[in-house]
Parts: C-alpha cells; structure tokens; sequence
C-alpha cells in the first residue's frame, strides 16, 4: 500500500486527492494543512466580506471529503523538513511522516516589504486566508477608514469585499494603475472609475514613505490617515521546503509536465510552483486557482503511478468589481485587434498566426472560446477569424470542427 | 451517456429550445407565466452566423474544465452529469473565461447556470430536445470524437 | 381601375394574453406575416400575406395563435360566390391564367365516401391479422397468357419484369424541383423502408438518391427533363407520363428562377431557364406512337422493367385505358380530376377530367370485357386520402394506390395550396435552403413510414373483417363494396350493389 | 325473392366421398347413406350426387344432365344442342314420386357427340366446344340448365335433404368407382335445383363447404376466359377455375391446387428448396387473382380420381380414411363410419394441402 503524503491543503491538494483517488483507491494520504479549516477557496475571502458567500459554503469540497477519499488530514501542523533520501517529512511538531510520494502543495505567504513604523500600525493586516478575513471583518465598521496597500487582485477584491462595510477606503500602488500586471493604463483607467463610482479612493504612483502610528505619509507628501492598514502588496511561493534538500527552484518550484520536481518521488502543484506560459513560452509563477486545480490532479495522477500531463498553462483571470468584469489570458504581444466604447473594451492580440492573449473588459460573452483557443493554439487561419474577433463564437470554426465539437462527446 | 447533440444541418433558428428551457427551469406549470413580459434566461442558446444556426449548451465534457476552475468549487460532476450548485457560485465568471462552448451564462442575477439535462425539473428530459421540431437536438449516447 | 383591394382570406388571431413575444412565428413564417414592434413590445402580423399554412400556429409553444378564415365578406350571391367574384377581381388585375396548386377544393362527389365496406358474419368467419398471416404483398406487371412447360414437363418460369410491393401503394410521381430535395430524400428512404415505390416525377434523379434505385420509379414525361441512359436504368420502372388529374391535357412550367443549382443539374438544363414541359409528348401523337415509346425504353434498359403509361381521368378513360392495355406497357396508371400538383391552371384542374373512383370502375370493367386486365396493372391515383380509400380502390379493382397528398401531409404539408409561390413554410414545396432544412428527412421519412405502417394495418384489418387474407383475393372483389345513396347509373359503373340489395 | 345467380348466397354444407383405387364399382346407395349423418349440416334446401364410372355404355359420349322448367324449353334446346352435336341417347333420367322432392323440373339426359365439321368450323377441341354450349345454354337460354357435361359420369342434385336426393334419383341402380355428394344449408334461398350440388363443368365436379370471401375478385377474373358465373355460387367458380387451370393451362392438379390455397409469403420464403420456393412464387405472381380465401373445404371429382383440398387457413372441417381400396373423404367422421365402420388411417389434411387420389391407370 503507497503512502501519499500532501504537504498543503489547497485547491491543489484537494485536486491531488483526487487525482490519486482516481487511480489507487487503497494507499494511504495523509494531508499536512496548516490551517485549521477543510479546504476552502481562498479567492472567496472577498465575497465572504462582501456577504456573497458564507464560511459553510466555501468549502472546497462537498462535507464529507476527507472520509470520501479516505485521507487523513492533519490540521494546525507544517511540514518543516523533507529527508528525501529517507522520504520522510518532518512536521512542526517534531512527527516524522514516511511517504513514497510527496505533494508540496505549499501556496504562497504575502510578501510585506520593509516599511517605516509599519511596527506601530495598530490594526494591520494580511489578505489571504480565510482568517484574514475573519479578523479583518472584526476590525472593520461603517466609520472605519481603510488604507490598502497594493491595487493589484487581492487588495482590490479586499477593497470590494469591505466596500460594504465602510466608506472610507483608499487604496495605494506604487505602480502608476490599478492591476498593473494583467492591464494596461487604459483598460486600468476603466476600471479604476468604475471603482472610483463606488467610493474607492486611489493613490497610485505613490507608496507609504513612513507609517506615523495609524498615518501613513506617503512618498508624494500626501497623508493618509486610517484606522485599518490592509497589506496586499504581494505573494511570494513557498519554496523553502523543496530549496534546501536542492530541489530546483526558480521564483516558484520547478516542475515538468507530470508535476514532478527536479527530485524524484517530489512532486509540487498550485501557487509554489513555477509553470511555463504556454501563450509565452516563458516560465511563470502562475498563481490562479485553475492552474493549482489542474496541477494537483496530475501530480496526483502521477504520484499513483498513472500518467497524465499538464502541460498547457496559461495566464489567465477573471475579476469583477461591483458588475463590472475583467477578463485577460495569454500574453499581450503582436498585433493588437480592439474594439472600445465607453463600457468596454476588447483586445485581442495575434502572432504567429494564433490568439496569443486578450483583455476583454464589460464584454465577457462566451470568453472561453478565446481562451480555448489560446490553450489550444489553433491556427487562425482555421476559422473566420474575422467573425471571431468581433464574436467569440464556435460559428467561426469550420463546419467540420463544430461537428466533431458537438456531436460528438469531448 | 447520452448527451445533448445539436446537428446544425436542421437548426431552424427558431430558438424554441431557449423558450422551453427557460420554461423547464423555471419552475412553473405554464409558460406564459413563467416567460410572459420578461427577458428569458436560458440554458442553452443559439448561436450561428449567416445561416448557420445551432443550440449550445453544456456537453457535459469528460474532463470539463469548469469544474476544474470554479474557484468555489460549485460546478462537480455527479456521475457524468456536469453540475452547478448555484448556492456557492459567488459570480466570478470563470467559468466563463474557460468553457470553450460559452455553455455557461449568468441568470437575471449574475448567478451562473448551465444545461443539466432538465433531470431535475420537471420536465425530467431534456426540454430542448423534446420541444425541438426538426431534430436538431438530440439527446443520445454517442461515441467519442 | 385603380382600386383593386382583396381584403386578406385570413385573420391571424393572436392571444395577447398567452403571446410571450418569443418570436417563432416570425422567424417561421416565410411569407413574412408576423413582426415584432419594439416600440409596443409586441407582436403583429400583416394578414394580407397569410396563407394559412398553419406553421406558426403549430410551433407557437403557448398556443396564442390561430389563423381563421375572415368573415368580411361580399354580399351574399348564390350565383357569384364570394371566390368567384375575386378571381375575377385577379384575373381583371394581372390579366393572367389563375394558377393553384394541390388538388380541387371544388366539392366533386367523393365517391370513397359513398361506398361501404362488407364484414363477415357468422357464415364466414372473420381472421385476426394479429393471430394469422395477412398478406398485402402485390407484384404489379404483365401476366403471362399461357404457362409453357420445357421438354422435361416442368413449368417455365417466364415472367415479363414486375415490380413487388409490400403492400399495394406506391408514393406518386413527384418531381425535384417541385419538392425540396429533404422532401425526395423522405419519400425515397420511406420507400426503401417500407418495401415501396417512389416516383421521380419529371425532374430527373439527384444523384444522391440512385442508391434508392430498387424503390424508385424514374418518370419520362414530355419534356424528357433529366432523362439518360444511367436514369432510366436506375430505378425498377420507368414511368412515361401522359398526363396528370389536376391538369389533363396541359403541360407543366417550372419557372427559371427555380430552375438552380443541383435543380438544374439534375434536370440537365442550363441555370435560369424555364423548364417547359410541352403539353404532348411531340413524339406521341397517337396510340401507336405510344407504343414505338414503350419499346423504345424496353429496349433501353433490355426488357428489365416494367413500364408504366400515366394517364389522367378523362372522359373515355376506358378506351384509353384499352389502347395502352395493348401498347406494351406493364402497368397503366390513372390519376383523377381531385389529384394534386405543384402548379396548374386553377380552371383546368378544376374543371377537367373526372372522378378517379368511376375511371377506375370503366376501366377494370373494360378491360376485363376484353379479357385483356391481365395484360397490365393498374395503379391509380387522385386523391386517396386512407387506408379505406385504398381498401375500396382495390376492390374496384386497382391493383395498387398511388399517393402524394397524402405523403406530402405526412410530411408537414397543411395544404394551403401555394406551392407555386415556392415559399412552403414546411419545406416541401420550395428550393429556399433556409426553408428546405425545415424537413429534416429523419422525422419526414419516419413519419412516411408510420402513415404507411398504420394504413397496413388498417388494410389487414379490414380485409381480416372481410374474411380475406391476401390482397391478391381483394382485388376486383367488388361484392365487398355497396354504394350508398348513389343513383342507378353511378352503381352501373361502379360495378356495385346498393346498400342493403 | 331473387334467386340463384341473380344473387350470391353463401351457405354451409356437408360433403362426403368415396372413390375405390383399385377402379370397382360401387353402389349409389353407399353415398347416399353417408349424407344421414350429417343430416344437421343441410336445411333441405340443396343436396346432390356425383358418380363416376356410371355410364360405361356410353363412355365415349359427353352425358348431359338437364332440368327444364317446361316441355317447350326442352324441344327448343334439343333444336339448339342438334346444331353442334349428335344426340346419340336421350331419355327422362328415372326418378322416384317421393314427398320429400317437390316442385321437381323435368330431368333428362343426352349423351351427344360433337359435330366433326363443326369443330372444324370452329377451331375449337370438343372440350372446349362442349363447355362453350353449356355456358351458352345456361346463360342465354330461360327455363333450361345443364347441370352435368362429362362422360361417363353424371351429377344427380335437387332441392331437398340429400338423403332424399339419393333415394328420389334411385342411386342403387348406378354404380361407380368414384362418389360425392352435398348437403347444403344456405342461407338464404328460394331453393332452386340448379343451385344445389356438386356443380359441374365436364368431368369435373365440385361439392364445397364454406364461403369464400374471394368470390368476386375469382369470378371477375374468370369471366374474362370465357366463363360465365350464372349461380354466382362458390362451387361454380371453384369449377370453372380448376378446369382453367387444368385444362387450358395445363397444370397439374397440385400446381392448381397451389395457386387456389396458395402458401403464404412468409411460407414460401421459409421453404429450404430452392425449386419449390421458385415455383410457389411463380405461381402465385402469375394467378394472384385465382387465390380464393375464405374458409372453405372442396372435394374436386374428375374421370380418375379425387382431390381434396382446404382453405390454407384450414376453416373448415375435412377428413380422410381409409380402407383396402377404398378412400373416404367427408366432412365428419360419422359418415365415413356410416360407409365403413372399419376405416382406418383417419387423418385431417392441413390448410392448403391438396390430397389427391388416383385410381389405378386402366382401372377406371
């Protein structure tokens, strides 16, 4: 009988149980979760804030799903140490588990970088975990003014998830727009006045010089004062475990396409490891819950002794603020087709004769065709692409290729 | 398992199949009152260009990657029905950034849903099949492609 | 005159109350009668172009619409009826023939109805088709006269071509071009089902159906439309075709603008030409002409099959009937005043011609005097609308039925005879692809099948009841018919008794 | 009320045989027995007799049995007959006063020979001629009716039980190899003599049980042949189409008898040999209109022999037995018992399956 150890208790994990669940259903798993919760999605923090959702619901997996899987889950504990010559894992409290093969499915820690008298701030906080939420939620009322650190997806899901709760909100970035990696000043300055209409207030281009208790003085001189400092600057992979006993390690953990790291009976998955962009061809910490779920089934798959690969990768999100979705995937290079009015916008960018990536903004019908065809890489010139890019739409494929789509099972 | 096929050939574009979902789904014993003086929120849709028109709705994919990469973990698969439980669905559309069918599309209140083959409703089969005239909707076992 | 105003034949009646807007009306109805208004926020309709085809009503899913006849009429005149006071409007309009399409709706005498079926009671029993074998099987051709036997004593099995049914109806001639290609492809695959014929008709053969060959009759009509050598050797009978019930003695016009793609393909004529059909074959001109045309085709396909001769009712049918009887055809088709078409002068078909039921009792009758009936088959034709009408016309003593109206109600036709305005709403009748691919040949052919499959069964049923259990003891057997309510001469030639004699 | 061939009546019956393989003659009296037990299968309205071997004295002349309904309709016939044929006899044909018989027509017979030139004249062969006048006669001349045209054989039928039918014809007094008869219970008849059985065309006679619900589709088709269907009766058509068959197409007795009660479609395709399916089919494309259905069970009489044919249905009752050189046929058991209490081999042909038995070649 196998002895399949999860060090993480994700999305990623979850998947792994399942993936090796559909391939040996006798070995033993034994899950290292650190926190003390069942697996929960984590993106739903926000809308935990924001009343859409409620800790019952966030499960990952329906109630039950430990027992289902016949797993063992061992909470409040950390995997510490990994003897991969022994295959063993040691745990925070000194427990040394054997396995034969390993999951590090580890997540990532928010990055708070050195700030001046950040020490002193009174009531600070990550965005994270579900108890971020939780103790954030108790910090927050209608007179609260907030000060969120980073206008990137977390701190502005966080920005909208309390939007609710308070009228004070400001949120600040270095960066001179808001989500500065998966947009452009133009599609940014979209978003940022539909964030603006709902009250949210934004430094950009700026960052806290120095935190005076609860003001913070920013590098523009400007002054912000606040009850409640959110940090949301960053995430940065868990890569410790695997970097020590010389596992390869870049940003994120290296993998190949069966999820194995460069040491043998390790393998990794969901936001500690590094995967290449298939629309780049770049390697990529690529931090998105698909990616994580994809990733741990096959790592699962794979640590049974069954074969699967995951080897197609891309940047992708999908963000709404206040009813107002963004989507992207891929990368933004070659020619750029656009189409904009006043509530959207659509750019879709071409190389090579593929569909390297897009940026759809209040105009997400059927965007999964677009990104289908990024992941699948199908050749432009196989469909009407000039239908195509003003429609996602199967009507653009070939005849033949909507036959083989729908009427046959895929 | 049987599936929901569309055979574009005898699509008529009459989109009574998106009429007759809305009505299996709706919960009410008549269709004027479940569809009268209202926008209708289907499960499946035409879709077609010049004068090719066809219904789409979920194919219930073998590996579907919307179960995948729902990041509430609402949409499973129950056997090999792909399912939504709309309770959990926080309206993140991601769901819709992945399906490469543009099978799954919000209700009147950004709430997504999908074809589950009426098995549920009323209807007890798919209403789009029983409804359609010219048998451009199937619902069949099939091989695969 | 400038007033020329024909207030519309229809109302279309919309339930506002069950209208849910959803549009199918609209996007079902070729003829453009429905339309939304957004401005109101509901749907309207211009009745002037409603031809009760019936398809909006029919896929209405909250049953909101129904189509009547208007009640705006003109004063009431016994002599000028209301229609005909109209065409006469029309005909003061455009100055042309009043064309139609379908059968008469005139009320000529249904003598179908005016017959009754006999039953066995007590002196003969009755058979359950569900508990013995009831065969409706005929074998349409020439008999031979005489058997001969070889030097070795045993019988010769000599036998002119004949064609085997599964029971006796045939679909009737048809032509692509008249009908959409799905509608052929449901009659040829019914066809091939159900152990049957179908007819060509006189627009040649889409190559797509020649694997139907062993079901298919392929017409020779006087335009020779479609006609070569690989045609005629493709089916299991040739047709030539004389004339038509709806329109005896005229020929048919299939305009131009039909005349496209695989429609003119098929019919080898150029694209966009009028396909004329001359209203005699300009080979035929008398009974012996005729005949050089029988043999001509019998020595095409090398006396495989048999040939048919269609001709319409008229007058002296039983002559005609004679004349073709001894011209070398196998089979002799005859098609009545209340046949259908896809286009004909309205005064012609209703007017020309004469009731199938009294042809087909001449010529039985006639034939037989002659002792000739067992020189061809006959098949007839115009409208045979049941399994009833079937069961007396055998009786009469038809070998078998040819339908179309049938077939073609069977498929979706409401019959509201605009077929030649080529915009059937049913995609019957109509070269429109948007509207062609409304009969899907899977439900067409099905449906083909069922309406056969119920009348097989009703036939067995009542021959069951007659005490008869092959179709083969049906045929001629007019002591199983009694007239109602018919005067002395009609039962003279019917060949039946009255009711209760 | 319209009678016999003005309108078709169908009816029940009783039917009964005997024919001795070996070709010994036997008494009228033994046929006329048989009929007593089925006395419930007649209402008194019909029975009759066909004997055959019984006129060996004038073996070589056609034996026209007649009934005229006066004195004037026999000199104008016997006119008629003298154009075509020699009368080689003629007389009264005996019968007995008996109260059971009434209303009886006057009954002769001629035993005739047709005219050399006028055979010549006519290209026709003497069966043909013969069955030609016949039809002619029974069809255009009033108050006269051949009801038996063979040689060396007679039928002997009149309206009453067919007990009585025997005795009133003195049946003792005849002897022949081979013997019908017919008791008939129809449904709804004056009674007329013509109209009784068996029914005749040359040598074949025909006694029948049953209705057939072909009749008009067979008797439409016949007429074309020449054949006129005077009674509209079952047994005339079935008369007319055997000997179309048999005499001018040439088929054997069975080949006829499997166009008649053809097998079914369904059983034709079942059968393992090859010829015999191609021949059925052949058969019945070639006669489909000769099919009679409808129940019914017939005992065929001609110079030699009998066969004995069902319905394919098998609707009607028929059996067979046997002893020595006796075979006896009958529409009940009781009445081959009352013509041989020790027959043996009794046995019911199945539907369509026509039993024929010969008599010894030169025996007969």
């Amino acid at each position: 009988m196998k002895k399949y150890v999860i060090a993480g208790n994700g999305a990623a994990a979850a998947n792994c149980i399942e993936g090796i669940r559909s391939i040996d259903s006798d070995g033993s798993i034994t899950v290292i979760s650190e926190e003390k919760h069942e697996a929960y999605c984590r993106p739903l923090i926000s809308y935990y804030l924001e009343n859409k959702t409620v800790p019952e619901n966030m499960g990952y997996r329906k109630d039950g799903f430990y027992q289902r899987m016949k797993a063992a889950v061992l909470y409040g504990q950390k995997a510490v140490h990994i003897h991969k010559d022994k295959k063993t894992v040691g745990l925070d409290n000194g427990e040394i588990l054997p396995y034969d093969a390993l999951c590090l499915a580890v997540g990532s820690s928010p990055f708070i970088p050195k700030m001046e008298g950040l020490d002193n701030v009174s009531r600070k906080h990550t965005f994270m975990t579900l108890d971020d939420a939780l103790s954030l939620e108790q910090d927050v009322d209608e007179n609260t003014k907030v000060l969120i650190i980073g206008a990137g997806l977390i701190g502005l899901k966080c920005a909208e998830g309390i939007s609710g709760r308070t009228k004070s909100i400001t949120v600040c970035d270095l960066a001179d727009r808001i989500l500065s990696s998966i947009l452009d000043a133009e599609c940014a300055s979209m978003m940022q006045r539909h964030l603006e209409k709902h009250g949210m207030r934004f430094l950009l281009g700026d960052s806290v010089s120095r935190f005076d208790k609860d003001t913070a003085i920013m590098k523009s001189g400007t002054i912000v004062d606040f009850d409640v400092l959110v940090l949301a600057v960053g995430v940065r992979p868990n890569t410790a475990l695997l970097k020590e006993i010389g596992g390869e390690v870049n940003r994120g953990m290296l993998v190949n396409s069966s999820m194995e790291t460069s040491i043998e009976g390790i393998y990794a998955a969901g936001d500690c490891t590094e995967s290449e962009d298939l629309s780049s061809g770049t390697g990529k910490v690529l931090a998105i819950l698909p990616n994580a779920a994809f990733q741990g089934f096959v790592a699962g798959v794979n640590m049974a002794g069954g074969n699967a690969v995951f080897d197609k990768a891309i940047p992708m999100n999908s963000i709404g603020f206040f009813g107002l979705h963004a989507m992207t995937a891929g990368t933004y290079a070659g020619k750029m087709y656009e189409e904009k009015n006043d509530r959207s916008i659509k750019r879709l960018y071409t190389e090579d004769d593929r569909l390297k990536g897009f940026v759809l903004i209040g105009c997400d019908e059927r965007a999964g065709i677009y990104t289908s065809m990024i992941r699948e890489q199908t050749p432009l010139s196989s469909v009407d692409f000039e239908l195509m890019k003003k429609n996602a739409t199967t009507a653009a494929f070939s005849r033949k290729t909507r036959t083989e789509k729908f009427g046959r099972t895929v | 398992m049987k599936r929901v096929y569309v055979d574009e050939q005898w699509c008529l574009g009459c989109h009574l199949c998106e009429y007759n979902c809305a009505f299996a789904n709706s919960g009410l014993p008549d269709m004027v009152l479940a569809l009268k003086g209202k926008p209708i929120y289907p499960r499946i849709h035409i879709e077609g260009h010049d004068k090719i028109t066809y219904a789409v709705s979920c194919r219930h994919c073998e590996d579907p990657i919307c179960v995948k990469s729902c990041i509430a973990g609402a949409i499973s698969k129950d056997g090999e029905v792909v399912k939504i439980d709309r309770s959990r669905c926080v309206s993140c559309y991601t769901c819709i950034l992945v399906c490469p069918y543009g099978a799954l599309t919000p209700d009147e209140n950004g709430v997504m849903q999908k074809c589950e083959l009426c098995l549920e409703n009323a209807c007890g089969e798919p209403a789009c099949v029983k409804g359609c005239p010219n048998r451009a909707i199937i619902y069949e076992e099939r091989g695969e492609a | 005159m400038g007033v020329d105003f024909i207030y519309p034949e229809f109302e279309v009646i919309r339930n506002e109350s069950r209208c849910i807007a959803c549009r199918v009306c609209e996007r079902q109805c070729a003829n453009e009668v429905h339309f939304f208004s957004p401005e109101r926020g509901i749907m309207m309709s211009d009745e002037t172009k409603c031809v009760d085809c019936q398809r909006c009503v029919s896929l209405c899913p909250t049953r909101a619409l129904k189509i009547i006849r208007s009640d705006c009429a003109l004063r009431e005149n016994a002599n000028w009826p209301d229609s005909t006071i109209k065409e006469i409007y029309r005909q003061a309009s455009s100055g042309g023939v009043l064309l139609s399409s379908m059968g008469t709706p005139k009320a000529y005498p249904v003598y179908w109805d005016k017959i009754v079926i006999n039953a066995s009671q007590v002196t003969n029993p009755s058979i359950d088709p569900l508990r013995e074998p009831m065969e409706t099987r005929v074998t349409l051709g020439k008999k031979p006269d005489k058997i001969r036997r070889g030097e070795d004593g045993r019988i010769v099995y000599e036998l002119p071509p004949q064609i085997s049914l599964s029971m006796p109806i045939l679909f009737s001639a048809m032509s692509y071009g008249s009908l959409s290609y799905n509608a052929h492809a449901s009659l040829a695959r019914a066809a091939e089902e159900l152990g049957i014929l179908y007819n060509t008709g006189e627009g040649g053969l889409h190559e797509d159906f020649y694997c139907y060959g062993p079901n298919t009759i392929v017409q020779v009509a006087s335009g020779r439309f479609g006609v070569h050598m690989d045609y005629l050797k493709a089916g299991s009978a040739i047709e030539i075709k004389i004339g038509q019930g709806a329109k005896p003695g005229i020929g048919g016009h299939l305009p131009g603008t039909k005349i496209v793609g695989d429609i003119s393909r098929t019919r080898m004529i150029p694209e966009g030409t009028d396909a004329i059909s001359p209203a005699p074959h300009h080979d035929i001109y008398s009974i012996e002409d005729l005949r050089q045309l029988v043999f001509s085709l019998k020595e095409a396909i090398n006396y495989s099959k048999p040939i048919i001769v269609k001709v319409a009712a008229v007058h002296n049918i039983a002559a005609i009937a004679s004349g073709i009887a001894r011209s070398g055809a196998d089979i002799i088709a005859i098609d009545g005043i209340r046949g259908g078409t896809g286009a004909a002068p309205t005064r012609i078909r209703d007017n020309v011609g004469i009731p199938i039921e009294l042809a087909l009792a001449a010529v039985d009758q006639r034939l037989r005097e002659e002792g000739i009936r067992n020189n061809v088959s006959l098949v007839i034709g115009g409208s045979v609308r049941s399994s009833t009408d079937v069961v007396k016309a055998i009786a009469l003593g038809a070998d078998a039925c040819y339908i179309a109206t049938s077939a073609l109600l069977a498929l979706g036709c409401h019959l509201c005879r605009t077929c030649h305005t080529g915009k059937c709403n049913w995609g019957i009748a109509t070269q429109n692809p948007e509207l062609v691919k409304r009969l899907n040949p899977d439900i067409g052919s099905k449906r083909l099948v069922n309406l056969m499959t119920a009348w097989r069964h009703e036939i067995m049923e009542l021959m069951g009841g007659m005490g008869i259990n092959s179709i083969e003891a049906l045929r001629g057997n007019r002591l199983m018919l009694r007239g109602v309510g018919l005067t002395e001469k009609e039962l003279e030639i019917l060949g039946i008794s009255h009711a209760g004699e | 009320m319209k009678k016999e061939g003005q309108i078709r009546i169908p009816s029940g019956c009783a039917i009964a045989a005997v024919i001795s393989k070996d070709g010994k003659k036997m008494s009228g009296d033994l046929i006329t027995q048989a009929m007593k037990p089925m006395h419930v299968r007649s209402n008194g309205l019909g029975g009759g007799f066909a004997g055959y071997g019984i006129y060996p004295e004038y073996k070589d002349f056609y034996a026209l049995h007649m009934f005229f309904d006066d004195r004037s309709s026999r000199i104008s016939c016997e006119a008629f007959l003298k154009e075509y044929f020699e009368i080689v006899h003629c007389e009264r044909i005996p019968t007995r006063k008996m109260p059971q018989i009434t209303d009886e027509p006057i009954v002769w017979r001629y035993f005739i020979a047709p005219l050399k030139s006028m055979l010549a004249n006519l290209q026709l062969d003497e069966k043909e001629l013969v069955s030609r006048i016949v039809m002619k006669i029974n069809k255009e001349q009033n108050g006269t009716y051949v009801f038996s045209s063979g040689k060396n054989m007679g039928t002997f039928k009149a309206v009453g039980y067919p007990e009585d039918v025997g005795v009133f014809y003195k049946l003792e007094e005849y002897e022949g190899y081979s013997w019908t008869g017919h008791g008939r219970y129809p449904t709804n008849t004056p009674g007329w003599w013509g109209g009784a059985h068996p029914f005749t065309l040359l040598d074949y006679s025909v006694v029948h049980n049953g209705e057939i619900s072909s009749y008009d589709a067979n008797r439409r088709f016949i007429e074309m042949f020449g054949y006129k269907c005077t009674l509209q009766t079952d047994t005339e058509v079935i008369t007319y189409i055997m000997d179309y068959l048999v005499r001018v197409q040439g088929l054997t007795l069975t080949e006829a008898a499997n166009v008649v009660a053809a097998p079914f479609w369904s059983t034709i395709e079942g059968n393992p040999d090859y010829a015999s399916r191609r021949q059925f089919t052949y058969l019945r494309t070639v006669f489909p209109s000769l099919l009679v259905t409808g129940p019914f069970s017939i005992v065929l009489g001609y110079t030699g022999g009998l066969m004995v044919l069902n319905d394919r249905l098998k609707l009607r009752s028929m059996v067979i037995a046997e002893k020595d050189d006796r075979v006896f046929i009958a529409s009940e058991e009781a009445a081959i018992r009352t013509m041989e209490p020790n027959a043996g081999k009794l046995r019911a042909p199945k539907g369509g399956e026509p039993v024929i038995i010969q008599v010894k070649e030169g025996a007969y």
